[in-house]
């Protein structure tokens, strides 16, 4: 029988996967796609949570994050085309203006 | 106690994780994209199977369908073929105590679940008894419409707000990157205009 | 009568008024025009004023006006106001007597200049100071006038601001003033705290009451005072700057610098006679300081070459002479000489400067010689004020000086040995006095070709100022002869009300009994007689006949000369004690503490921030990577505590 | 009715210019300096109808007003004004219109930014002098610091930045002791009386234990002390007026530095009486060498601007010491001399910055012989120079004189001491002023340098007027700072006697030394505070 912690636990495995991936990687690409796997593994324990309390609010919640996800995304790219154009790299540790 | 549902548990899990593993594993973006799909669509079988189907199609078509097309579409735009040089790899001490960090996080993530109280969460599993409409689009649209009609509207502006400022952003090269160009001329407007004041 | 009396300061400062605010505006008649008329008219109201005054019994003899209140603050009144008394009514017919004549002189001796207005107005500015000084009826306003003057003082001598050496002077008298001043200023301070006003006469009244006589309050008080008057009339060790202000035009080194400012000093100790009758010991250092002045001063004048400086530490000498006479309580013949000192003196500096304008503005006494044919009526009068200063019987200044020696000798509080300073002063003054003749106006000329061609006698407007003043040293001393000669002293009669001190009978009647000694009197008078009559025919023998002589003295004593020519060294002295330490300290507070310790240490607080800044902001790499490292183990460790605790 | 509402007016006045200077277009520099000239006018002659309503005989503050702002802190918008307010609003609205006339031409650049600054600034200061509220009296205090920042910063010279950040750092420090010690004194007041209030007239109603006046004094007068500038806290000034634009150092030296004797006179005296004697000798030997130090330091600069800042140093040395002599002649004269320190060194900057509009250069060496060149400028300069050493008839004289005659009462040392800067400050003045105006004309570039405009003129003249009339006529003045000084006066004259006892019980109960220390703060703070032993 499978439980609800089971599919938890994946959760946070796929949620630590993002995280080592965003810590890890170079490529400001994959960097991005590591931030949508974390809104995954978050979007899943959701789920997991609405089903073990036996209410949809939890759907609700993983749509609307859904939504914003895409929002993301789609001002992630557009940031990120606008940056290569500037300075012809994805790699991310080449972006240190934040100290200024 | 091997039924189906265990197993098509076990091999969705192992799928989602495999492809998140080997999303971040890639130098070649293309392929980051079409692992991180593979995981999608894995996750996908894991929601429906908490009786979550509007959303598992929702993630299918919307998130693997739309979002990931996205990313291969500015892959391709900016030309990533995996060969640009990312540098230096950094030190194995530093990428060491990453995962470290990352392992320590999924183990006190792991305290959590197993010391949080859940109704239902130990004896009953995904086999239990739900309403009918759990999780069937009615299900979720009358949250959205109901309960969660401030927020949803809230989402579908900030919808909009990413349309327009995805393309302030990335159109920025139609107007020519003109700032530069433009500043000598704005100066020396008011400068004439006030001389001749004088 | 007394309605009228602030216009006697007033019209002076209308015309300054007027010549300053449309400076430059006017034609020259015009601007002598403004600037003598109120002067004139001022005379003439003192001259008004003074007999109404004559006209009242002597006790009475007091006109006071108050305009308006000045500062009041407290219990502190101060009024601007005038009092007219018998001595305010002698200052001001001298100041504004004498004033008038040298606007008049000014006229024709700044005919050139191309600051005329300027100069009248400046000139006019002054006659406002003075009147007030005179006329003021409580010391601070008193000092308002005596600041005033100082002003003036110092934009006269800085008049020709081009030339350094002038305005060096104008800076040098202010700052030596002021230190005076600064004096006069505690002084003040004193008797305020100690009567609770400033005001003439409820000082005078009150003092005896108020002050312990010879205490120590009353004597810090009336020395402090006399501090001012020090700085103000040039006096030992604050004298430096009345040689140096013969830089300014010479009319002016007449009116402020000989007759009237340099005088006021010894007005006002005449004026508060009753405090200082109060505090011997005050008395004794005035007498004292007097005295060592006039002889100190007269040694330097006989080795001077430039025919100003010579009438400068003449005037000192003689200054020193009045504070002479106030410091033994003879206040009546300290005024007295004043003004016979004013009419004189003034004449010898009218008289100087048209010398001057006849060498074309050569002032060096080396280079003239036998002028005497050239300017008869320049060299006629200035022989008269030659012969008064020096004491021949019968002109004004024999009756003050006499008058003077014989309270130094006589007076309660005098003694021989100023008696024989002031002895020993009037031979170095004849000596000098006809040393500066006979090198001027006798013997061959010294002057080059070209000054020789320009020799002319100056025009009417500047000799008949001469021959006034010469008139005035000639009768001015008759008013105050001595009781030996069988006449009433009218000046020391008109004087009587204000010198006699409220309540010091003991002390006017024990100066009254001094002059009982009629033998020793006359036998003082005669010596000194016979001295300056020696000292003249000394000063004939060297600088009229044989020339020659007075070089090889020089010759034989190198030394005493140069430190006679070099004034003693005093200005250096100064310069390397006081002005070059303060210099330096004030370079070593600003460079070393301000800036190095004070400003060092708050720099150096910032730099220390900032490095400690620079070090911490290594950690921000400015890598989102390294941002969202720490921001993993910032949640790690946040759920870990909430784990464990 | 008038009466309520003519306060706000005058403070708010010059925002509301603010507000009409944003509408105006940045490239219209005349209409800017027009509309803000026209509005600093107005708020001027509002100020002279302040004068003329006012009444110089009543006691207490006037115009009252007294609005609930933030009432669950006790907040509120108390404003009022006394004869020391009254003076220092007019002298801060006259030499304001007299900045912006000034800066007519020098500043070409960012003129709206800069108008708007002075106006703000404006703002400011009228409202420290009239607020009651301690909370409302900091608001403004940080009001001006910002656009006199902008000021310095923006519109200054070569080392602005250094001078603009060091001039903020030095008032912050003070500012935030400050801003402590005013939320320590609302807490007292609400355990003393059960209720919060900012409010300055309840609070000193509130006596305060002795050992708490003594960390509250010290805090306020830090603060205070950085803005006079008393010695040694007085390096930020020196590097702030040299940068500084002319308006700004006018402003600067005018009214700013008046704000820390202001501050001393409305809140350390009055609201600390016991702390004030305790401190007093301190306060007086620091006066005193700010005198001397002042007055030998400016002696040897080789900027005209710094050496009027540092005759500043020594100038409010003189005001600090007259204020702490605790009588009513010296304290009078302190006051007065605000006035008359803003007014003559004001005049002063104005004229530096004259001679540096035409040269570009305020080193002393550079000049010499203006007197033939600009007549009218060397006889302003001339009485303006006067003024500044005190010369009788001029206002300075009146200031200094009743200084120097209440310190002389107090402490016959002190009295010596400080009459002796009145001799350096005619060395240093006269020696500048002869080094720049007398002489010959030896540079080049001095030969042609034109005399004042008739804008200058304008300028210069109401100062001069008003040097003369303070030095003249300084009654209405006199009579107007009277009844505050007194007021002022009563309060730290009890504490004197209060403190005496204190001392003579501490002395007398040696032996019982803790039992007569206890008595002793016991009765000044009715017992209630003893925990600040």
């Amino acid at each position: 029988m499978v439980t609800i912690p089971a599919f938890l636990i994946v959760a946070v495995v796929i949620f630590g996967i993002g995280a080592v991936g965003v810590l890890i990687s170079r490529n400001i690409i994959v960097l991005f796609m590591c931030v949508e796997l974390m809104l995954n593994a978050a979007n899943l324990a959701l789920i997991a949570f609405s089903r073990a309390l036996n209410i949809m609010d939890g759907h609700a919640f993983v749509f609307l994050v859904l939504a914003v996800a895409a929002a993301e995304a789609a001002v992630g790219l557009a940031i990120l085309i606008a940056i290569f154009r500037n300075r012809e790299t994805i790699n991310i540790d080449r972006f240190d203006m934040l100290k200024w | 106690m091997i039924n189906l549902d265990t197993i098509i548990f076990a091999i969705s899990a192992l799928v989602a994780v495999f492809g998140a593993v080997m999303m971040i594993g890639q130098r070649n973006p293309v392929a980051s994209v079409l692992y991180f799909i593979l995981s999608l669509v894995a996750q996908a079988v894991l929601y429906i199977q908490l009786g979550a189907l509007f959303l598992g199609a929702i993630l299918i078509i919307v998130y693997a369908g739309a979002i990931m097309v996205l990313f291969l579409f500015v892959i391709m735009l900016l030309n990533l073929r995996g060969q640009e040089d990312l540098g230096e790899r950094g030190s194995s001490v530093g990428r060491f105590s990453k995962y470290l960090l990352v392992t320590l996080f999924v183990i006190e993530l792991g305290m959590v679940i197993k010391s949080s109280v859940l109704p239902n969460a130990g004896i009953t599993g995904i086999s239990s008894m739900v309403p009918s409409d759990f999780g069937s689009v009615v299900g979720v649209a009358e949250l959205l419409f109901g309960k969660y009609l401030y927020p949803f509207e809230l989402a579908s502006v900030l919808l909009l707000a990413a349309i327009v400022g995805a393309v302030v952003m990335a159109g920025r090269e139609k107007a020519g990157d003109t700032p530069a160009a433009a500043k000598p001329e704005s100066a020396s407007g008011p400068g004439s205009v006030g001389g001749a004041g004088d | 009568m007394s309605e009228y009396l602030f216009l006697v300061p007033i019209l002076p400062l209308a015309g300054f008024l007027i010549n300053g605010l449309l400076l430059g505006r006017l034609p020259r008649p015009v601007v002598s025009f403004v600037a003598c008329v109120p002067v004139g008219l001022s005379f003439l109201l003192s001259v008004l004023l003074f007999f109404g005054l004559k006209g009242l019994p002597p006790d009475a003899r007091v006109l006071e006006q108050v305009l308006f209140p000045w500062i009041s603050s407290g219990f502190l009144l101060v009024n601007v106001g005038f009092l007219l008394d018998p001595l305010s009514a002698v200052m001001i017919l001298v100041v504004s007597g004498v004033g008038f004549v040298i606007h008049l002189y000014s006229i024709g001796y700044m005919h050139h200049d191309p600051c005329f207005g300027r100069y009248f107005a400046y000139l006019n500015l002054f006659m406002f100071s003075m009147l007030t000084l005179v006329l003021a009826d409580n010391f601070l306003f008193m000092f308002v006038g005596w600041e005033g003057v100082g002003l003036c003082s110092y934009l006269l001598i800085g008049f020709w601001f081009e030339k350094k050496s002038a305005s060096d002077a104008g800076k040098k008298a202010f700052i030596v003033n002021r230190i005076g001043d600064f004096g006069f200023l505690i002084g003040m301070f004193i008797i305020f705290w100690q009567v609770g006003s400033l005001d003439f006469r409820v000082v005078m009244e009150a003092a005896p009451t108020m002050f312990v006589a010879g205490g120590a309050l009353i004597t810090a008080a009336c020395i402090l005072l006399f501090m001012g008057a020090i700085g103000k009339s040039a006096q030992i060790p604050l004298y430096v700057w009345l040689p140096d202000a013969m830089e300014g035009p010479t009319p002016v080194s007449a009116l402020i610098h000989a007759a009237t400012m340099v005088t006021a000093g010894v007005y006002m100790i005449a004026r508060s006679n009753v405090l200082y009758l109060l505090a011997p010991d005050a008395l004794l250092v005035v007498a004292i300081v007097g005295a060592l002045t006039a002889i100190f001063a007269a040694t330097i004048g006989l080795a001077q070459n430039d025919i100003k400086r010579v009438l400068a530490y003449s005037t000192v000498s003689q200054l020193g002479y009045m504070f002479l006479a106030c410091g033994v309580a003879a206040f009546g013949a300290g005024i007295f000489h004043l003004m016979t000192h004013a009419f004189f003196k003034a004449l010898l500096f009218l008289a100087a400067g048209s010398v001057i304008h006849a060498m074309s503005g050569e002032q060096d006494m080396r280079k003239m010689g036998g002028l005497r044919r050239h300017v008869p009526v320049t060299y006629i009068t200035m022989l008269i004020a030659a012969l008064t200063i020096v004491g021949i019987p019968g002109l004004s200044g024999f009756f003050s000086k006499d008058e003077i020696l014989w309270k130094a000798f006589s007076s309660p509080y005098g003694h021989p040995v100023l008696w024989a300073l002031g002895f020993v002063t009037a031979g170095l003054t004849a000596f000098y006095m006809f040393r500066l003749i006979y090198l001027t106006f006798h013997g061959k000329g010294r002057m080059d070709a070209d000054t020789r061609k320009h020799l002319h006698e100056s025009p009417k407007s500047m000799t008949v100022p001469l021959m006034v003043l010469a008139l005035l040293s000639i009768v001015g001393g008759w008013i105050g002869m001595p009781h030996l000669f069988g006449v009433t002293n009218y000046f020391e009669q008109w004087m009587a009300p204000v010198m006699s001190g409220a309540g010091h009978d003991a002390v006017s009647h024990a100066l009254a009994a001094g002059g009982g000694d009629t033998g020793m009197e006359v036998g003082l008078m005669t010596a000194t007689v016979i001295l300056v009559l020696v000292a003249i025919l000394a000063a004939r023998k060297l600088y009229g006949q044989t020339p020659e002589l007075s070089t090889r003295l020089r010759e034989k004593t190198p030394h005493l000369h140069r430190l006679l020519f070099n004034k003693y060294y005093v200005d250096e002295i100064y310069g390397a004690v006081i002005v070059r330490p303060l210099v330096n300290m004030s370079i070593f507070l600003w460079k070393i503490v301000d800036v190095l310790i004070i400003d060092g240490l708050i720099n150096g607080f910032a730099t220390l921030y900032n490095d400690i800044s620079q070090t911490l902001r290594a950690g921000q790499t400015g890598r989102v990577r390294s941002y969202a490292t720490v921001f993993v183990a910032g949640v790690v460790a946040l759920v870990a505590y909430f784990l464990l605790g | 009715m008038m009466e309520n509402e003519i306060l706000t007016l005058v403070t708010f006045f010059p925002t509301i210019g603010v507000l009409l200077l944003l509408l105006v277009p940045g490239d219209r520099h005349d209409s800017l300096r027009s509309v803000s000239l026209i509005i600093a006018f107005i708020t001027m002659l509002f100020s002279f109808l302040l004068w003329a309503m006012f009444d110089p005989v009543a006691n207490g503050m006037q115009f009252e007003v007294n609005v609930p702002w933030i009432t669950s802190l006790g907040i509120s918008y108390h404003v009022g004004i006394d004869g020391i307010s009254l003076l220092l609003i007019l002298l801060t609205t006259i030499l304001s219109v007299l900045c912006i006339l000034s800066a007519w031409r020098s500043i070409a650049t960012g003129v709206k930014g800069f108008l708007i600054s002075i106006l703000l600034l404006e703002t400011g200061m009228i409202g420290v002098f009239c607020a009651l509220d301690l909370f409302l009296f900091y608001v403004f205090w940080e009001v001006m610091l910002i656009p006199m920042y902008f000021l310095i910063g923006v519109w200054g010279g070569p080392r602005k930045v250094y001078a603009a950040i060091k001039f903020v750092l030095f008032t912050m420090f003070g500012s935030l002791l400050m801003l402590v010690a005013i939320l320590f004194m609302l807490f007292e007041y609400q355990k003393y009386s059960g209720e919060y209030s900012f409010d300055l007239l309840k609070i000193m109603q509130m006596p305060f234990a002795y050992h708490a006046q003594l960390w509250l004094f010290a805090a306020f007068g830090l603060a205070f002390a950085i803005k006079v500038p008393l010695w040694p806290f007085h390096t930020w000034l020196p590097d702030a007026h040299v940068e500084a634009p002319t308006a700004a150092s006018v402003i600067l030296a005018g009214v700013l530095l008046k704000m820390g004797t202001y501050g001393f006179i409305r809140i350390c005296l009055p609201m600390f009486p016991e702390a004030t004697v305790t401190f007093l000798p301190y306060i007086c030997v620091l006066s005193l060498i700010a005198i001397i130090y002042g007055a030998l330091v400016a002696m040897v600069q080789k900027d005209v601007k710094s050496l009027v800042a540092f005759s500043s140093v020594s100038h409010m040395g003189f005001i600090m010491l007259g204020m702490f002599a605790l009588n009513t002649q010296g304290m009078e004269g302190a006051v007065l001399q605000m006035i008359n320190h803003g007014i003559s060194t004001g005049a002063l900057f104005l004229i530096v910055g004259m001679l540096y509009e035409r040269r570009h250069t305020r080193l002393i060496a550079e000049f010499g012989g203006i007197a033939k060149v600009m007549p009218f400028y060397a006889a302003v300069f001339m009485i303006v120079t006067l003024s500044s050493i005190g010369l009788p008839l001029t206002n300075g004289f009146v200031g200094e004189f009743l200084i120097l005659i209440g310190v002389f009462k107090f402490n016959t040392v002190y009295g010596i001491v400080a009459a002796s800067g009145v001799v350096l400050s005619a060395c240093y003045m006269l020696w500048m002023f002869q080094r720049v105006v007398f002489g010959k004309v030896t540079k080049s570039e001095n030969e042609k340098l034109k005399d004042v405009s008739w804008r200058e003129r304008m300028v210069l003249i109401p100062l001069v007027v008003l040097i003369f009339w303070i030095g003249i006529y300084p009654k209405p003045f006199l009579d107007r700072i009277e009844p505050a000084v007194k007021q002022v006066l009563e309060r730290v004259s009890r504490a004197k006697t209060v403190e005496a006892e204190r001392r003579f019980q501490i002395e007398t109960e040696l032996p019982a030394r803790e039992a007569g220390s206890v008595g002793a703060t016991g009765h000044v703070a009715g017992g209630e505070n003893l925990c600040w032993k």
